[in-house]
């Protein structure tokens, strides 16, 4: 028994969270948000230089690491920034999807290395938090295929050169057979992106395929059986952002603490007030029991696929509630300076609530934890 | 016992409903209803509408041309005007400083400045909060020393809603800072467009700017407009604060709310099934109906009481609370209700013009609501404030 | 818009309240339970002498009320007394259903008086709280019937001379239509009773039936028709029992206010500590929501059935999380103290938690809220 | 990182499983599973068993008899019993009084009390809860004057539990009243054979009778008795709480008992569906079991570093509420599976061998018990007293 990440990790870590709080401050993000991809380019290459993308995928698929650990150790170093980077969607998802089914193009190392931001697109407007639900079809046309559908809240779509696509090529629209995966080129005929910036500093974009024409060479792993890979990437994610958030409830706790021992009113620190410090210590402990639950979903994160499921949805489950525990409270004890834009804790707040809105909210881990627990 | 109004209310209210439906023009509601941001002429029009009725400065007395309304007509005008999602009074010379000049101000006070605010001449604000002075109000700093015929007046306020509108402010100054904080306290008019003044907008976290630091510097002002006697601004204070406390809930608006709400949730599907086929979901919305339903019957027995003793009772504070909460409950259902789409941030989909939205209909401002609408647990007497006031008056502890 | 009961109703509430103040302190109550039948009969007598049993009975069914403000009205005394009287069994459900089938019998005015105790045996080992499981069969026998089947935690019919018990006489185990009332002697052959107390102070049976021969005037109401007047008893329970929680749950504010003013910990009274402040203002505001919807339900209680249920279930689910709260807190608040069964607020507690055990708990009546209510 | 055991340590625990499948009857194990009362005799039953393995004083080294285990070791040894529905060993003497005197008895008292306690011949009760001092626990007025050779102690002991059953009790009193009140206690041994102490039952809220009054009037007590230096006994007393906290969550109790619970939803139908169909039961099960393993895991982050640091810092406070709170909620589930079910209270349903139950299986203590766990929060340093500690020691507020 163990807490503490191997010393190979802990380097990795290291180096991340000192490059992070040198290179990467909130000033550093609004500017980065401010480029027209809505990150820093520079950042994302001189991260990838630094090994960080890499030790998100596993040495057979071109990376150093890939592990559980490694996705939660990378990503709570994330969370503490709030990095914008496509850290999820070109970093994890596709790199571990370009892993996993191959990688016709040659696409993986400039993935890793951030030269190239390639993007899934794989949600739609009428999936809700369902990955079986794709409505967007592939029909064989000649030796390749012809794409048509309609692609939602696609991370980092609006900047990525390519696009890992998903389709149905047999099945009915909820069949987890069927599903096929297609790496576009975002400039091809008939694919009309709609970027746009989400209120907690990303960007993500609407994606149209109209009669997109792709070769039989832009398919990536088995005909039909796409799905695979793409719930391995979205389990993967789930992982980042519950990581993501321990690192946000971490600095929103620190920040909340040290206001409420700075800030006085009535002549004493709101800090010494009973009723806050009661509350704080709720947060912490929701702080305490989300971290408990991400270290053991990445403890089995390379088991089987229930296995894995049950303790990420445990894990996202309670993270939607305890984040919003630990994001409301944080802006309510700030009073009315947490209202306000300037003033960090907003920033985190907007992040951790909205990570609810991905890979399934705290309903739908709840009721997936409870099918696959009984 | 009997929830329902009398037939005189019905017909009060019937005649309100009419005149909304009539008068209120469209695009202001379909605003509110969307939960987009209106703009100072939006307030101007709706303020020149209501003006015209007479309905505008609804608890004044007739002689200064309010309509002269009892405790459940005006209630029963604010709930209407809720519910038809009109956009509200602005509050701060109507309903705020126009009683205190009412019950404390001079002859000359009311004589000049009501009715400038009645014609819209004057857009008041309200300058209490400082940096230093949010819960703890009577903490505040800004200092006023008297010199002749007038008084010197530097500081900074906080939190000034739509102060970028207004011309006027009234503040809470310090005059004697030698006494028992509340005591030396004083309640004076000041001009906004005075050089000494100037206002900075606050950015808030979901990235409106109707709020407001104004910076005092050297700000001369006439004696005159010191309002009551000075160091007895506490008193004024909270007399403002406590006044026409049966319309704190928001209930009129809430309920619009909900019904905003519900149609968003009721055009939802995920993964071809109607959302509400959802358990959990329809768990949660079926919750927030009984709150609020339950919170409309406790305002209605607080209305009851008030209508019977003149004055509502510490209640009110637990109405505050309770109205917050709903409201905030409210942007939280309709933000998990639009699923990932609850994400696009469109600055331009805050116009009701817009006309190429992102996801479903009416999902653009949700999410941003869901973090504007955390300011209710903190304006106007936090949570905290609420629960210390109701713990000593309501309980005795 | 007034929130004052009737003079009539005030009347009737008065005389109710100072009887209980005189003469049902928790010694009397205790020694009430202490008698065989679980409760006082003399109590139950002039009770019913006062008319406080006919109040919970219309005009035209022989009692003089009967209308939902009635039934809050009684209740809510009820509930600060713990009055462990057979009222919601015989006094209020058996004598509604006799009221609305009619009484072949002449039973009701003995009910109404006191005299006779009739109770209700309708739920069964597997219904949980749905109202329409019965798998108790009344099959033809000559011109009677024979009554085969049981019944689980039937009010009072350890005591009751006689039982309503409902039977099928046809249709599925959970349809509305055939389900029969019969009133069957407790004295009959084939009737086992075994009574025992509730956890709350009440007594309760488990009725078995086997070959109870009744005949053709033990019927009452329609053949098959009978679950109706079951399910308007269940809504006069249900709102009976919210009204007790009601009176029981300002007492234990009451109580648990007073405890917080005089018990003294760290040199002063732990009423003045911001955090317990909180808390019970937390408590105070889940009451007054209570209440509203109380009088909410009690204001459509005549209308039909259901916007009837739909306020019920509103105001039983709210009770149930409320009632929980107020009476965790209540104990909590007052520490060990709390834990003795000779501290008044443990019966308050005891009999406000089992409350949500009556009629559908609040899950069972969220549920039924969001089906009535879309 | 590395959730599991060590090699070794998995060897351990699987000592302990085999040890407590051949010898832990199972008449004592039905009991904890399900949740009904045990007798005196039931307890000495198992420290006897225990005793003749070498497992009974299990903090104390090897020389006074203890097992020599590590903290790691410790806590298997704690989960392993829970998990198998072991009872608890009495904690007064073995785990609280000894630990005391390990580190601040008299060699005479070592000599003396310890093997006493190992061998059962004491059985030792806590007296430090007063009705005038429960979280406010130095504010004990139980007073000790000294005379000559020996101390006269009077007062009044509450919340004593088991304490009818104990022929010693350990007591905090006050030696002196003139000085802060931490600074005025003592840890003294009084003999419960005295005739002047009586101990009073306290029913409570389930009807079990397990905790006691415990009246001392003018007993003395030889100065032979006293423990470590007079007025010094706050810190023993403190020392005693913090002792050992690693196990405070109870998570092998907790885990069974959520076991337990599981069973009995397992076998609920309502109206012909099992219950778990039942999508807000099953939420709520399965909440709770996120909630459990959440905890455990917390615990053996805790464990950990304790085992690198050797002591458990303030998350012990955290593991104390979180612990109560979890253990309440398995009862509040339980209640609810049961139904209508959780209303019957018949007392002889708490005998093992009753054979007659009303509703399901083990149903019968279900009510009771959810209202007798209502102790987890309030016994042992409240949830009040926790969340002060942690605000101060984890927080720094």
């Amino acid at each position: 028994m163990n807490f503490n990440h191997t010393e190979e990790r802990r380097m990795i870590g290291d180096a991340l969270g000192s490059w992070l709080r040198n290179e990467y401050d909130l000033d550093a993000r609004q500017r980065a948000m401010d480029e027209k991809a809505g990150f820093s380019h520079k950042a994302w290459r001189e991260l990838g230089e630094l090994g960080i993308i890499g030790a998100l995928v596993s040495d057979t698929h071109g990376g150093f690491g890939g592990q559980g650990y490694d996705i939660a150790l990378v990503f709570e170093e994330l969370g503490r920034a709030l990095s914008v980077e496509p850290w999820l969607a070109s970093g994890l998802m596709a790199s571990r999807i370009l892993g996993e089914c191959g990688d016709p193009g040659g696409l993986l190392s400039d993935v890793l290395s951030g030269e190239t931001v390639v993007a899934l697109a794989h949600g739609e407007p009428g999936s809700g938090y369902d990955p079986r639900w794709v409505e967007t079809t592939a029909t064989a046309d000649g030796a390749g295929f012809r794409l048509n559908g309609s692609k939602a809240v696609a991370l980092n779509a609006d900047t990525a050169t390519r696009l890992i696509v998903s389709a149905r090529t047999s099945g009915a629209v909820d069949d987890a057979h069927g599903v096929t995966l297609f790496v576009v080129d975002a400039a091809s005929p008939g694919v009309k992106v709609r970027g746009y910036a989400t209120i907690d500093g990303l960007r993500a974009a609407e994606v149209e395929l109209t009669d997109v024409s792709v070769e039989a060479s832009a398919l990536i792993g088995e005909k039909d059986g796409g799905l695979g890979a793409v719930e391995n990437a979205l389990a993967a994610a789930t992982l980042a952002v519950c990581s993501e958030s321990i690192g946000i409830m971490e600095v929103a706790l620190e920040v909340t603490v040290e206001y409420l021992k700075t800030r006085e009113q009535f002549g004493k620190p709101i800090g010494s007030f009973q009723a806050l410090q009661h509350r704080m210590v709720d947060v912490a402990t929701a702080i305490e029991q989300s971290r408990s639950l991400v270290i053991k979903a990445a403890s089995v994160f390379e088991e089987e696929a229930s296995t894995r499921d049950a303790a990420l949805s445990a894990a996202k489950h309670y993270i939607g509630v305890a984040g919003r525990l630990v994001g409301e409270e944080a802006i309510q004890m700030h009073g009315g300076i947490g209202m306000a834009k300037a003033t960090p804790i907003n920033h985190y707040v907007k992040r951790l609530i909205m990570i609810d809105h991905l890979f399934g909210d705290t309903d739908y881990h709840l009721e997936r934890y409870a099918a696959l627990s009984r | 016992m009997d929830l329902s109004f009398t037939a005189q209310e019905l017909e009060f209210r019937d005649e309100v409903r009419d005149y909304l439906r009539a008068n209120l023009p469209r695009h202001l509601s379909e605003k509110n209803r969307k939960g987009l941001r209106l703009d100072k002429e939006d307030y101007e029009e709706w303020h020149d509408i209501l003006r015209k009725k007479g309905w505008l400065a609804v608890s004044w007395p007739t002689e200064h041309g309010g309509p002269g309304w009892n405790v459940v007509q005006k209630y029963i005008f604010d709930v209407e005007c809720g519910l038809a999602n009109a956009p509200r009074v602005v509050p701060f010379g109507f309903n705020m400083l126009g009683p205190v000049l009412l019950k404390y101000g001079s002859e000359a006070q009311k004589n000049y400045y009501l009715p400038r605010i009645l014609s819209g001449e004057d857009w008041w604000c309200q300058g209490y909060s400082e940096p230093g002075a949010g819960s703890d109000l009577a903490g505040l700093r800004t200092s006023a020393v008297r010199h002749d015929d007038h008084y010197v007046v530097n500081g900074q306020k906080t939190w000034t809603t739509l102060g970028q509108h207004a011309n006027k402010i009234f503040c809470l100054v310090r005059t004697n800072p030698d006494v028992k904080k509340q005591e030396g306290i004083s309640f004076m008019l000041l001009d906004m467009t005075d050089p000494g003044i100037s206002v900075n907008p606050i950015v808030t976290i979901d990235g409106g700017a109707e709020i407001n630091e104004v910076f005092i510097d050297n700000v001369e002002v006439p004696v005159a407009d010191l309002v009551g006697e000075e160091n007895k601004g506490w008193t004024y204070a909270k007399y403002l604060l406590t006044h026409e406390r049966t319309g704190i809930a928001n209930i009129g608006h809430a309920t619009a709310q909900f019904e905003s709400m519900k149609r968003i949730v009721n055009a939802q599907t995920r993964a071809g099934k109607p959302l509400l086929d959802d358990p959990y979901f329809a768990g949660r919305l079926a919750k927030l109906e009984i709150e609020l339903e339950a919170m409309r019957i406790t305002n209605l027995r607080m209305v009851a009481a008030a209508a019977e003793t003149g004055a509502p009772g510490p209640e009110s504070s637990i109405l505050k609370v309770l109205g917050a909460k709903i409201r905030q409950e409210i942007t939280d259902v309709a933000r998990r209700a639009v699923g990932p789409y609850a994400l696009p941030y469109i600055p331009e989909a805050f116009d009701l013009d817009f006309d190429d939205p992102v996801g479903p209909d009416d999902a653009a401002p949700i999410a941003a609501s869901y973090f504007n609408f955390r300011k209710f647990s903190i304006f106007g007497g936090s949570d905290e404030i609420q629960k210390n006031i109701y713990a000593k008056m309501g309980l005795g502890l």
